[in-house]
C-alpha cells in the first residue's frame, strides 16, 4: 500500500515537473513512477508489490476472456433452436475465507460462463452457484478452484 | 413532431384519467404518476419541440451559435417533475399508512372521516 | 438483505456514488447534473447503505438527522439569496467571486451555494424517507 | 480561453440597474421570513420547546413586513421586485398590489393567532414532526402565491401551500386524518396539475410567464388563440383549489380531521388562496372571457352557497358543518367574480378578508368549545353559557358575523355583493347571498341554542382545557370583526383599490415595466 | 353632512349601550336597585327628544349625522320629525318605565345584569331605528333589534320552549330583515337614493320605479315579518317566553311596531297606489281577525295579551294602508293609545304573575283587595283599550271609524273587520283586567298581595298616560298626533277629535263594538271551547309550520348533502373529471378553437420505438391483472418518457427522469413490502365504459388543445434571452441549470421547500401512529 | 488512417455490442427460468452495454470522456453480479422453484427455501 | 477514399435498430412476467439497454454528455434492482401469492 502512494506521488511529482495535469500525462507519470521503482526494487523491498500487480492483470484479464467466453456460450446457447439445458445449484465448498474474496469470487462467478452466484452458506463455507449446465458438477467446481479462486488467492495473499 | 407528441400527451392523459378513476388507491397512485408525464409532456411540446441539441453552450462559444432546444420548459419541467415526485412519494406513504390503519386500499371502504350512516343532527331546540 | 456479498461491497458503492453525486453537483453550471440529480444519486447511495448494511449505521454516517440537514439546505439556499441585499440587489442575485486557496484562484458564486442548498435538501429529504420506510421494515 | 463576461457585456440589457433600497425587499419578506425560519425550526427538530416562541417571532415578523408592504402598496401603488436582478419577464417578478398585499396581511394574522392557540393544541410529538415548519412554510407559500407575478411561480407557491397542508393534515395520523388526507391530497393534486396544464398552455400561446407581460399581450392574440378553453382551465382548477361547487368535495371530507388549529389556519385561509388566483388570472388577464363565462360562475357561485349552507345544516360534527360554512362562503366571493364589476370585485376581496378571519376565529371557537365541553357533537355539547359565558358572547359575535348581521363585518361585503347584483341585472344572485345569509343564520344559531344554551343533563364537567389562552386568541381575532363592522370604511377602501387594480392593470404592469416597452 | 350641534344626538343614539356595557357592573354593586340608576339612561334620553317637541311641531325636521362609509356613500344618519319623534318618546318614555319593572320583577335574579343589558342594547337599537335616516343605518339598526330580541327572548335559556322561540324570533324576522335589506337596496338602486330623508324629498320618485312593486314587497316583508302580520304572526306569542319586561317593551309597545314605523314612513312616498292600498288592508285586516279569534282562545294573560298585540298590529297595518287621511290619523292615534295600554296590561299580567305564580286566567279570581294599586292600572289600560271615554284610546277608536267608513262595499267590508276586531279586543281586554281581580277568590300557588312600587309604578303611569294625553288632547294632538299624522301623510294635517263624544256614525259605530264587546265578554269561555274546537280540527297551523319548516330543511340538507358529498373517492373524482371534459370540450367546440388538422407525424424509426414503448408501459398499466404487475410497467412509461426526452434535446430532463422513476419505484417497492393486496380490482362493465367515456375525453381535448396551441406561431424571446445571457451574465454554459438556480432561481427555492416538506410529511406518517403518542424509536436521532 | 481505425472500431463495436445486448433480451424471453434468464441478461447484457460505452470512449476526443465512459463500465460490472446475486437469493427464498427439468440442487434443504425466522 | 465514417454510420443505425428491437422484446418480458422477479429481470435488462442506447446515441449526435445518463442509470438501476429483490423477499411466504404468480409458466402451461 506504501509503495503504491509513494508511486502515486512520483506520478504528481512527474506531472508538477512537467507542468501538465492532463489525463495522458497523470498515466504517464504513473507508469514512469513505477518503472523508477521498480528500479529500486531490492532496496524498498518491493517485489510482492509487482508480483501481486502481475497477478491482478491476470485475473483481469482471465476475467475479461472468461467474459466474453460466457457471453458468446450464452448467445449460441439462446439462439439454438432446441435448447437443450441442464441447470441446477451446486454448493460449492469456499476455500477462501476472508469477506473481500468471497465477494470478489462470487461477481466473478456470476460475470461468467453458465454459472451465477446465488448465495453464500451461513457459515461461508460454501457457494452456492446456479449453473445453467449442471450435468457435470465436479468439473464446474474443478474449474472454479484452478480458475478464479486460485488466482484470487494468489493475488490477494 | 408535435403532432405526434399531442396525441402522446392526449393517450398519457386518458390513460391517467381513467386509473384515476378507479377506487383503489393504488391505481389512482399509478394515474398520478402518469398524470405528472403526461402535464410534463405538455410543457415539453408547448415550448415547441426540436431534436437532439441540448441547451448547452460549447465550451469555445459565448452564446450557442445555433438553434438548441428551447430550454425554459426543460426548467419548468424539473420544477414539475421534483414537485410531482415529492407528492407521489408522499401519497404513496399516506396510502401505505391509511392501508395500514384502515385495513384496505378501496377507498369505498376506507370512510372514517365521512361514514356511510350519519344521522339527521338534533331536530329539536 | 444483508448478504455478505451485498454487505461487503456496499460500502464502497456508497462512496463511489457519493463521490459522483458530488462530481454530479458540482459541475451542473456547465454541463447535465446539478443539485438536485446530485441529491439524487448520494440519496440513492444512502439507500444502497441502509439496505445492505441497516439503518443505523447510516444515520452515524450521516451524524446529524436526515430532515436537519435537509432543512439546512432550504437554509442554506435562502440565505445565498440574501447576500445580493447588501449589494443593493434584489432577491437570489448571483454573487460572484474569486478566493485564493492555498494560491489557486477558485471561482465561488452565491449561485454555487444556492445549488448546494438543493443538493441538501434533496439528500436529507430522500434519505429521510428512505430510512424511515427500511426502519418501519425493520419494526 | 477564459471569458470574463461581465467586463465585455453591457449589463444594462439584461439587468435591471437601478439600485433596490432595503425597504423594497417587503416584497419577499412574507415569503423569505417564514420560509428561513422553517428551516431553522426543522434543525432545531428536538429543542421543541422553542419552536412556538421562532415560530410566533417570524410569523409576527411577517406580519410586519405585510402591514408596512400594504402601507407602501396603498400609498405609492404597485410594487415589484424582478428576482436576479434579471429584467422582467426573463426573471420571476413579485409584484405586490393592494389585493396581494392585504390578502397576505389578513392571512399572516390569522396565522399569528392560529400559532398563539397551537401553544395548547399542538404537543411535543406535533412539533417534532414539523407543526410550524409545516405551518410557517405553509404562510411562505401563502405569501408567494398573494404576491408573485408570475404564473408559474404561482404554481410553484401553490406547490409549497398544498405540500404543507397535508403535512398539517396528516399530523397524528388518526384514522379520520388518513382518509381526509386521502381526498384532499388526491382531489387538490388534480387542481393543482390541472393549473399546471393550464399554465402550459398558456406559456405555449404567450411565450412568457409574467402576468403583466401577458396581460399586455393578451389583446393582441384574442382572435388566434384558443384563449377560452385557457379561461375554463383556469375557472375549474382554483375553482377546485376554492372549493366551488361541484368540485368542492375536498374541503368537508378533510376539514374536521386535523387538529382544531389546523383547521382553523385550512378553513381561514386556504380556499382564499384560490380564490385569489381566480381573480387574479381571470379579471386581470382574460377578461372578455370572464364577461363570456359571468353566467356560469353565477350559477357556480349560487350552488356553491346554497350546497354549502345546505351541507351545513345537515351536520352534527361542529366541525364538518365549519367545512361547509367555508364553502358557503367561497360561493359568495365567485358572486362578486360573477358580476366582473368594480364593486362586485371589492365586495369579494372585503368578504375574502372577512371570511379568513371568521372561518378561522369560528374553528377555534369550535376547539375551545370542545376543550371546556369535551366533544364537538352538536348533539352531546351543551350547557356551555353558564359556566363559560364569554364563550356565549364570542359564539355569538361569530355567528353574526358568518350570518352577515350587524354589527360583526359580514354584513358590508354582502351589502355590496347584493347591490352590484342588483346593478349587473342578476336580482337572482342577491336573493340567493341574501338567502343563504338566513341559512347561515339558522344553521348557526341551531348550534348557538343547542351547545350555548341548552342545558347540560348531567352534572357539567369541569374543563379539561382552560378556555383562557382560547378566549385570548378569539378576542384578538374578533376585535378586527368588529371593527370592520363598525367602521368598514377603510377596509372598504382598500377593497376598492385592490379591484380597482384588477380591472384597469395599466398601473400594474406599468410597476413591472417602469419603462412602458420593457424588452 | 353636517355634524356641528348634533354630537349630543349622537351620543343619545350611543348612550344606551354606553349603559348596556356598564349595566352587569351597576348590579354587581347594587343589586336590583340599579334599576334606578340605570332607567336615568332612557329618562335621560326621552328629556333629550322633549326638547324637539315645539320646532317639529312647527313641522321643521332633522336630518343631521356622520359621513360613515364613504366609500360606498353611506353615512350615519338620523332624521327628526313627528312620526320618529313619537316613536322616540315611547321608546325611552316606556323603555325608562320598563328599566324601573324589571329591577322589581327580576330582583334577585343572578343574571339580572345581563338582562339590563340586553334590554339597554335593545333600546338603542329601536331607538336607533326609528330615528335612523340612511338605508344602512336603518337597516343595521333594524337587525340589531332582532339579535338583542333573540337574547332576550332566549333570556330563559334553560327552557327548550324559549330556546325554540328566540330561534323562531331570529329566522321570521331575520328572514323580513334580509327581505327589508334587499329593498333597500333596490330602491337605493332604482333611484339613487340612499337615505329617508331624501326619498321624502323626492316624493314621486319611487312610485314611478320600473320595480316599484317588487321593492314594495321586499320591504312589505320587512315590516310584516318584524310586526307579525298573518301568516307571519306565530312567532310573537310564542316569544311570550320571555321575562314579562320584555313582552311588554319589545312585543307590545316597541319593536313589532317597527313594520308599522316602516310602513308609516314609507307611505308618502309608496303609498297611494293600488298595490299598497290593497296588500295592507288585505293582509291588516286578516291579522286583525285572525289575532282576535286566537286570543279568544288563550287562558294564558300574556297569550291572550299577544294575541291582542297582533290584532292591533294588523289594525294599524290596514289603517294605515287604507289610503283615507283619517285613517293615517287615527293609526297614529291608535298607535300612540296601544303603546300605553298594552305595555301596562304586560306589565300587570306580569305582576299577577310575580303575584300569585300564575297567569291563567282560569286559575285566577277576587285578588283585587290584595293588589288595589295593580286592579286601578289595569282597569284604567283597560278602559283605553276598549276606547271607552275619556281615554286616548277612545280617541283612536272614533278616529279609526270616522277614516274607514266611506260609504263604498270595500269601506263598508274594512269597517266591518274593524268592528269585530275591536269588539273581541274589547272583550279580551276587560276580561284581563277584571276577570283575575274580581269575583270570588281564587286559591293561587302564591298567596297574592301588592308587589313593590318597582313592579306597579309602571302600568300605573301608563294607565293614566291613556287618560291624561287623551284629556289633554289638545296639547298632545299639538306635539305628539298631529306632527306624526303629517308625517304619515306627508303634508301637514289637523287632528281635531277630543274626549267629548260628537255624535255621528263613528259614535254609532263605536256603540255597536262596545256593544258587541261586551256581549264576546259575556260569552268569552263558550267562544274560547269553540275556537279550540276549530283549531284542534284545522290542526295545523304556521306555528307548527315552522318546525316542519326547520326539520324539512335540514332533512332536504341532509339528503342533497349525502348525493353531493356521498363520502366515496371515485365519486368525487368522477364528478371532477366529467367536469374537466365539459370545461374543454365546450369551449372548445362553441367558440371553435379546435386545431388544424395537421400533417402526419414524421418520426424516426428510434423514436416510434420510444413511443411504442410509452405506449406499451400504458397498456401494460391498464392492462395488468394485478396491482403489482402495474407498478412495475409503470417504470416502463416513465423509462421512454426520459428516452424521449434524451432524443429531443433534453439531457438534464432525461437524467432526472431516470433517478426519479427509478427512485419512485424503489418507493414503491420500500412501502409495498407490507401490503397486503387483493390481487384484482372490480370494476363493473358499466362503470368502466363511463368512466373509459370520461378519459377519453378529457385526453382527447387535452390533446387538441395541445395541438392548437402549438399551431400558434411562438415568440420565444425568453429562451433567447436565457441563451444569450447563460454564460456571458451568469457565467453557466448549461442552460437549463442556470434557469434553475439563477433566471428562475425562485421556483427552485420553492421547489426545495416542497422537497423538504414532503420528506418531513412522510417522516410524520411514518412515525406518528395514532393511539400511540410516541415514536417508539430512538434511532431518529 | 488513425479516423479510419477508430471508425472501424467503433462500428464494429457497436454493432457487437448491440448484438450481445439482443441476444441477451432473446435470452430472457426463451430460457425457461429466472434464474436461467439471469444468466443471460447478467452476461450478454453486461457485456452488450459495457461494449457499446468502449464505443464511445473511443470514438470520443476528450479524456473527460473516456475515463467516464471507462467507470461506467466499471460500474457496470460492479454492480451487475451483485444485482443478479441478490435477484436470484430474493427469489429463491421467496420460494421461487427451480425449472422443473433442472438437474440439481443442493440448496434445497439448506432452510433457505422454508420459513426459517418467525 | 474513406475514413470509415460511412460505415461507423450505418453501424449506428444498426445498432440502434437492433437496441430498439431489444427495448420492446425487453418490455414484453417485463408485460409478460410471469413472476414478479421475471419482470424486474426485464426492468433490469430495460436498463442495460439504455445505457447501451445513450452510448450508441452519444456517438451518434455527438453529444457524450448523455454519458452522465448512463452511469446514475447504472447506479440507480442497481438500486431499483435491490429494492425489488428486497420486495421479492419480503414476500417470501406468501405461499398462496407464489402460487397463483408461478402458476402460468412452472405448472400448467409446461405439464399441459
Ligand atoms: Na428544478
Ligand atoms: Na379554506
Amino acid at each position: 500500500m506504501t509503495l503504491y502512494l509513494i508511486n502515486i506521488l512520483l506520478a504528481l511529482a512527474w506531472t508538477a515537473v512537467t507542468g501538465s495535469f492532463s489525463l495522458a500525462n497523470i498515466v504517464l507519470g504513473f507508469v514512469l513512477g513505477a518503472g523508477a521503482i521498480y528500479l529500486i526494487r531490492e532496496q524498498v523491498g518491493s517485489l510482492g508489490y509487482f508480483a501481486r500487480a502481475f497477478r491482478l492483470t491476470g485475473l483481469a484479464a482471465l476475467f475479461l476472456y472468461e467474459l466474453v467466453l460466457s457471453a458468446w456460450r450464452v448467445a449460441v446457447l439462446v439462439l439454438k433452436p432446441d435448447m437443450n439445458l441442464k441447470p441446477g445449484i451446486f454448493a460449492y465448498p469456499l476455500r477462501a475465507d476472508r469477506d473481500f474474496e468471497i465477494t470478489l469470487l462470487a461477481n466473478l462467478i456470476t460475470l461468467t460462463p453458465g454459472t451465477l452466484s446465488v448465495d453464500v452458506s451461513e457459515d461461508r463455507k460454501y457457494l452456492y452457484v446456479h449453473a445453467i449446465d449442471c450435468s457435470d458438477v465436479e468439473a464446474l467446481k474443478r474449474d472454479i478452484a484452478q480458475g478464479f479462486e486460485r488466482k484470487i488467492l494468489e493475488a490477494f495473499r | 413532431m408535435e403532432t405526434a407528441l399531442s396525441a402522446t400527451v392526449g393517450i398519457f392523459f386518458a390513460v391517467a384519467i381513467y386509473l384515476m378513476l378507479s377506487k383503489h388507491i393504488i391505481r389512482i397512485l399509478l394515474g398520478v404518476a402518469i398524470f405528472g408525464n403526461a402535464v410534463n409532456l405538455t410543457i415539453f411540446t408547448a415550448g415547441r419541440v426540436m431534436r437532439e441539441v441540448p441547451p448547452i453552450i460549447p465550451e469555445a462559444l459565448i452564446a450557442p451559435d445555433a438553434a438548441t432546444a428551447n430550454p425554459l420548459p426543460q426548467a419548468l419541467i424539473l420544477t414539475a417533475i421534483v414537485i410531482s415526485f415529492s407528492f407521489f412519494a408522499f401519497l404513496l406513504v399516506l396510502a401505505f399508512r391509511a392501508y395500514q390503519e384502515l385495513g384496505s386500499d378501496d377507498t369505498d371502504t376506507m370512510r372514517v372521516a365521512e361514514p356511510e350512516s350519519e344521522d339527521l343532527p338534533p331536530l329539536g331546540y | 438483505m444483508r448478504t455478505l456479498i451485498f454487505r461487503t461491497i456496499a460500502p464502497y458503492l456508497t462512496s463511489l456514488m457519493v463521490l459522483f453525486s458530488i462530481f454530479v453537483l458540482l459541475r451542473g453550471h456547465n454541463e447535465p447534473g446539478g443539485g438536485f440529480i446530485g441529491g439524487l444519486i448520494a440519496a440513492s447511495a444512502f439507500a444502497i447503505y441502509g439496505i445492505a448494511c441497516g439503518v443505523s449505521p447510516v444515520r452515524r454516517a450521516l451524524y446529524f438527522h436526515p430532515m436537519a440537514i435537509s432543512g439546512c439546505g432550504l437554509l442554506v439556499s435562502a440565505l445565498s439569496g440574501l447576500v445580493s441585499i447588501f449589494e443593493e440587489m434584489p432577491f437570489l442575485t448571483g454573487q460572484w467571486g474569486v478566493i485564493e486557496v492555498l494560491g489557486v484562484p477558485v471561482d465561488i458564486s452565491t449561485v454555487l451555494f444556492f445549488d448546494i442548498g438543493v443538493y441538501l435538501v434533496v439528500v436529507g429529504s430522500i434519505t429521510s424517507v428512505a430510512l424511515a420506510l427500511e426502519e418501519r421494515e425493520h419494526a | 480561453m477564459a471569458v470574463d463576461p461581465g467586463k465585455t457585456v453591457d449589463l444594462a440589457h439584461a439587468m435591471v440597474m437601478k439600485p433596490v433600497a432595503a425597504a423594497d425587499w417587503l416584497v419577499v419578506a412574507p415569503v423569505v421570513i417564514p420560509l428561513v425560519f422553517g428551516a431553522v425550526i426543522l434543525m432545531l427538530r428536538h429543542e421543541t420547546r422553542m419552536h412556538a416562541s421562532i415560530a410566533i417571532a417570524a410569523l409576527v415578523a411577517t406580519l410586519a413586513a405585510n402591514i408596512g408592504l400594504l402601507a407602501r402598496v396603498i400609498e405609492t401603488g404597485p410594487l415589484v421586485m424582478t428576482m436576479g436582478r434579471w429584467l422582467p419577464p426573463f426573471g420571476i417578478s413579485f409584484a405586490a398590489d393592494a389585493l396581494g398585499a392585504s390578502l397576505a396581511l389578513v392571512a399572516t394574522l390569522v396565522a399569528l393567532v392560529c400559532a398563539i392557540y397551537s401553544l395548547s393544541d399542538i404537543g411535543s410529538i406535533g412539533r417534532r414532526y414539523g407543526f410550524y415548519t409545516f405551518m410557517l412554510l405553509m404562510m411562505a407559500g401563502v405569501g408567494g402565491a398573494f404576491l408573485t407575478g408570475d404564473i408559474f411561480n404561482l404554481y410553484v407557491w401553490f406547490e409549497v401551500f398544498l405540500i404543507s397542508s397535508f403535512g398539517l393534515l396528516v399530523l397524528g395520523s388518526e384514522h379520520r386524518q388518513l382518509d381526509g388526507a386521502t381526498k384532499y391530497a388526491i382531489l387538490n393534486l388534480v387542481a393543482t396539475t390541472l393549473f399546471l396544464t393550464a399554465t402550459a398552455f398558456l406559456y405555449g400561446i404567450f411565450g412568457t410567464l409574467n402576468m403583466a407581460d401577458i396581460a399586455r399581450k393578451v389583446d393582441g392574440l384574442r382572435d388566434t388563440a384558443p384563449l377560452m378553453t385557457l379561461g375554463v382551465m383556469y375557472l375549474l382548477a382554483f375553482g377546485m383549489k376554492a372549493a366551488a361547487f361541484p368540485v368542492n368535495f375536498w374541503l368537508p371530507a378533510s376539514y374536521h380531521t386535523p387538529r382544531i388549529v389546523t383547521a382553523a389556519l385550512f378553513g381561514g385561509i386556504l380556499t382564499k388562496v384560490g380564490v385569489y388566483a381566480l381573480l387574479r388570472t381571470l379579471v386581470m388577464l382574460f377578461p372578455p372571457e370572464l364577461a363570456l363565462l359571468s353566467g356560469l360562475i353565477a350559477w357556480v357561485a349560487g350552488l356553491t352557497m346554497v350546497i354549502g349552507i345546505m351541507g351545513a345544516l345537515a351536520q352534527t360534527d361542529l366541525r364538518r358543518a365549519l367545512g361547509f360554512v367555508v364553502i358557503s362562503g367561497v360561493g359568495v366571493m365567485m358572486a362578486g367574480l360573477a358580476l366582473g364589476t368594480g364593486e362586485g370585485l371589492s365586495g369579494t376581496i372585503f368578504y375574502a378578508f372577512h371570511s379568513m378571519i371568521v372561518m378561522a376565529a369560528l374553528y377555534l371557537l369550535a376547539g375551545v368549545m370542545n376543550g371546556v365541553g369535551g366533544s364537538y357533537s352538536i348533539r352531546t355539547l351543551s350547557g356551555l353559557y353558564g359556566a363559560h359565558p364569554m364563550l356565549a358572547a364570542f359564539a355569538l359575535l361569530l355567528m353574526l358575523a358568518a350570518a352577515g348581521l350587524p354589527p360583526a363585518s359580514g354584513l358590508w361585503p354582502k351589502v355590496m355583493l347584493v347591490r352590484a347584483s342588483l346593478d349587473a341585472g342578476y336580482p337572482w344572485l342577491a336573493f340567493t347571498i341574501l338567502a343563504t345569509g338566513l341559512l347561515t343564520t339558522l344553521a348557526l344559531g341551531r348550534v348557538f341554542i343547542l351547545t350555548i344554551w341548552r342545558p347540560r343533563a348531567e352534572e357539567r364537567l369541569a374543563a379539561a382545557v382552560s378556555p383562557r389562552l382560547g378566549y385570548t386568541v378569539l378576542a384578538a381575532l374578533s376585535l378586527p370583526i368588529v371593527i370592520m363592522g363598525l367602521y368598514p370604511d377603510p377596509v372598504i377602501r382598500v377593497a376598492q383599490i385592490a379591484a380597482g387594480n384588477l380591472l384597469d392593470a395599466a398601473p400594474y404592469i406599468g410597476t413591472v415595466y417602469p419603462g412602458g416597452g420593457g424588452q | 353632512m353636517a355634524a356641528d350641534g348634533h354630537w349630543l344626538t349622537f351620543l343619545v343614539l350611543m348612550l344606551p349601550f354606553a349603559g348596556a356595557a356598564v349595566a352587569p357592573f351597576l348590579v354587581r354593586s347594587f343589586g336590583h336597585n340599579a334599576a334606578w340608576l340605570l332607567a336615568l339612561i332612557p329618562a335621560f334620553m326621552f328629556y333629550h327628544f322633549t326638547g324637539f317637541l315645539s320646532s317639529v311641531a312647527n313641522g321643521e325636521t332633522v336630518a343631521a349625522g356622520y359621513s360613515w362609509i364613504p366609500s360606498l356613500g353611506v353615512d350615519f344618519s338620523w332624521y327628526i320629525d313627528g312620526l320618529s319623534l313619537t316613536f322616540a318618546l315611547l321608546i325611552t318614555g316606556i323603555g325608562a318605565l320598563i328599566v324601573l319593572y324589571s329591577g322589581g320583577y327580576l330582583k334577585g335574579h343572578p343574571h339580572l345584569g345581563r338582562f339590563f343589558s340586553f334590554i339597554l342594547m335593545f333600546m338603542g337599537a329601536m331607538q336607533g331605528l326609528v330615528l335612523a335616516d340612511g338605508f344602512l343605518t336603518l337597516f343595521v339598526f333594524w337587525e340589531l333589534t332582532s339579535i338583542t330580541s333573540f337574547l332576550l327572548i332566549g333570556f330563559d335559556h334553560v327552557r327548550e320552549a324559549s330556546r325554540r322561540a328566540a330561534l323562531q324570533a331570529l329566522i321570521v324576522t331575520g328572514l323580513g330583515g334580509l327581505s327589508l335589506l334587499a329593498g333597500l337596496l333596490l330602491i337605493w338602486n332604482m333611484t339613487g337614493l340612499g337615505s329617508m330623508s331624501a326619498l321624502l324629498e323626492a316624493e314621486g320618485a319611487l312610485r314611478e320605479a320600473p320595480l316599484y312593486l317588487a321593492a314594495l314587497l321586499l320591504v312589505l316583508g320587512g315590516a310584516f315579518t318584524k310586526s307579525a302580520q298573518f301568516p307571519f304572526h306565530f312567532w310573537l306569542p310564542n316569544a311570550m317566553e320571555a321575562p314579562t319586561p320584555v313582552s311588554a317593551y319589545l312585543h307590545s309597545a316597541t319593536m313589532v311596531k317597527a313594520g308599522v314605523y316602516l310602513v308609516m314612513r314609507l307611505n308618502p312616498v309608496m303609498g297611494d297606489t293600488v298595490a299598497w292600498e290593497t296588500i295592507l288592508p288585505v293582509f291588516g285586516g286578516t291579522t286583525l281577525i285572525v289575532g282576535t279569534l286566537l286570543a279568544v282562545r288563550q287562558t294564558d294573560l300574556k297569550l291572550m295579551l299577544a294575541y291582542t298585540t297582533v290584532s292591533s298590529l294588523g289594525l294599524l297595518i290596514m289603517l294605515t294602508g287604507f289610503g283615507s287621511e283619517k285613517a293615517a290619523e287615527a293609526a297614529v292615534l291608535y298607535l300612540v293609545a296601544h303603546s300605553m295600554f298594552k305595555g301596562a296590561l304586560f306589565m300587570v299580567a306580569g305582576g299577577i304573575d310575580h303575584e300569585t305564580g300564575t297567569r291563567d286566567i282560569t286559575k285566577l279570581g277576587g285578588i283585587g283587595r290584595a293588589m288595589p294599586i295593580t286592579f286601578a292600572a289595569a282597569v284604567l289600560a283597560a278602559i283605553s283599550m276598549g276606547g271607552l271615554p275619556p281615554f286616548f284610546g277612545f280617541l283612536a277608536k272614533e278616529e279609526i271609524y270616522a277614516g274607514l267608513w266611506q260609504g263604498s262595499g270595500w269601506s263598508g267590508l274594512i269597517t266591518l273587520v274593524a268592528i269585530v276586531g275591536n269588539a273581541l279586543m274589547f272583550a279580551v281586554g276587560f276580561a284581563v283586567a277584571l276577570k283575575p281581580f274580581t269575583g270570588p277568590k281564587v286559591e293561587t300557588p302564591k298567596h297574592a298581595h301588592e308587589g313593590p312600587i318597582l313592579l306597579w309604578l309602571g302600568p300605573l303611569v301608563l294607565g293614566l298616560g291613556g287618560l291624561l294625553t287623551a284629556l289633554a288632547s289638545p296639547l298632545s294632538h299639538r306635539f305628539i298626533s298631529n306632527p306624526m299624522a303629517s308625517a304619515v301623510v306627508g303634508e301637514p294635517v289637523e287632528i281635531s277629535i277630543s274626549v267629548v263624544p260628537h255624535v255621528g256614525l263613528p259614535l254609532l259605530l263605536s256603540v255597536m263594538t262596545i256593544a258587541l264587546g261586551i256581549t264576546a265578554y259575556l260569552a268569552l269561555a263558550r267562544g274560547r271551547e269553540i275556537m279550540a274546537g276549530t283549531l284542534r280540527t284545522i290542526g295545523w297551523g304556521p306555528d307548527l309550520g315552522f318546525d316542519q319548516a326547520i326539520g324539512g330543511t335540514v332533512r332536504i340538507s341532509s339528503t342533497v348533502t349525502r348525493v353531493v358529498q356521498s363520502g366515496r373517492l371515485d365519486y368525487y373524482m368522477t364528478a371532477t373529471f366529467i367536469a374537466l371534459a365539459l370545461a374543454l370540450f365546450v369551449p372548445m367546440i362553441l367558440f371553435g378553437e379546435l386545431p388544424a388538422l395537421p400533417d402526419f407525424p414524421s418520426l424516426r424509426f428510434y423514436e416510434w420505438t420510444v413511443l411504442a414503448i410509452a405506449f406499451i408501459g400504458l397498456g401494460a398499466v391498464l392492462h395488468a391483472r394485478d396491482r403489482l404487475t402495474a407498478i412495475v410497467s409503470l417504470g416502463i412509461q416513465g423509462f421512454a418518457v426520459a428516452l424521449l426526452f434524451m432524443l429531443l434535446g433534453a439531457p438534464d430532463l432525461s437524467f432526472t427522469q431516470f433517478m426519479v422513476e427509478t427512485l419512485s419505484v424503489v418507493i414503491l417497492a420500500l412501502v409495498m413490502t407490507r401490503l397486503r393486496l387483493s390481487p384484482t380490482d372490480h370494476r363493473p362493465t358499466g362503470e368502466k365504459a363511463g368512466d373509459i367515456a370520461i378519459a377519453a375525453v378529457c385526453g382527447a381535448t387535452l390533446g387538441l388543445m395541445l395541438l392548437r396551441v402549438t399551431q400558434i406561431p411562438f415568440d420565444d424571446t425568453l429562451s433567447a434571452f436565457f441563451a444569450e445571457n447563460s454564460r456571458a451574465i451568469a457565467h453557466g454554459r448549461n442552460i437549463v441549470n442556470v434557469i434553475i438556480v439563477d433566471f428562475r432561481g425562485l421556483d427552485t427555492l420553492g421547489e426545495i421547500a416542497v422537497v423538504m416538506i414532503a420528506g418531513l410529511a412522510i417522516l410524520a406518517l411514518v412515525r406518528i401512529r395514532a393511539g400511540k403518542p410516541a415514536d417508539a424509536r430512538k434511532g431518529g436521532g | 488512417m488513425i479516423d479510419l481505425l477508430q471508425n472501424l472500431l467503433v462500428g464494429a463495436l457497436l454493432i457487437i455490442g448491440a448484438a450481445f445486448t439482443f441476444i441477451a433480451t432473446v435470452g430472457i424471453l426463451r430460457l425457461p427460468d429466472l434464474y436461467t434468464r439471469m444468466h443471460a441478461a447478467s452476461k450478454a447484457g453486461t457485456l452488450g452495454a459495457g461494449l457499446l460505452l468502449v464505443a464511445l470512449a473511443i470514438f470520443a476526443e476528450d479524456h473527460a470522456t473516456v475515463t467516464r465512459a471507462l467507470a461506467a463500465v466499471v460500474f457496470l460490472m460492479l454492480t451487475a453480479p451483485i444485482s443478479a446475486h441478490l435477484l436470484a437469493k430474493a427469489a429463491y427464498e421467496a420460494g421461487y422453484r427451480l425449472w422443473d427439468r433442472s438437474v440439481h440442487d443442493d440448496m434445497a434443504g439448506t432452510g433457505k427455501d422454508k420459513p426459517s425466522d418467525s | 477514399m474513406t475514413d470509415g465514417s460511412t460505415f461507423r454510420e450505418l453501424a449506428e443505425l444498426i445498432a440502434l435498430a437492433v437496441l430498439s428491437g431489444s427495448f420492446l422484446l425487453a418490455v414484453v418480458r417485463v408485460v409478460l412476467g410471469p413472476s414478479l422477479p421475471d419482470r424486474i429481470l426485464g426492468l433490469d435488462m430495460l436498463v442495460s439497454i439504455a445505457i447501451g442506447f445513450i452510448a450508441v446515441i452519444g456517438i451518434r449526435t455527438g453529444y457524450t454528455l448523455y454519458l452522465d445518463i448512463a452511469i446514475a442509470l447504472g447506479l440507480v438501476g442497481f438500486l431499483a434492482t435491490v429494492a425489488f429483490a428486497r420486495f421479492v423477499l419480503s414476500r417470501r411466504y406468501e405461499e398462496e401469492f407464489i402460487a397463483e404468480d408461478t402458476r402460468g409458466i412452472y405448472g400448467e402451461s409446461e405439464n399441459d
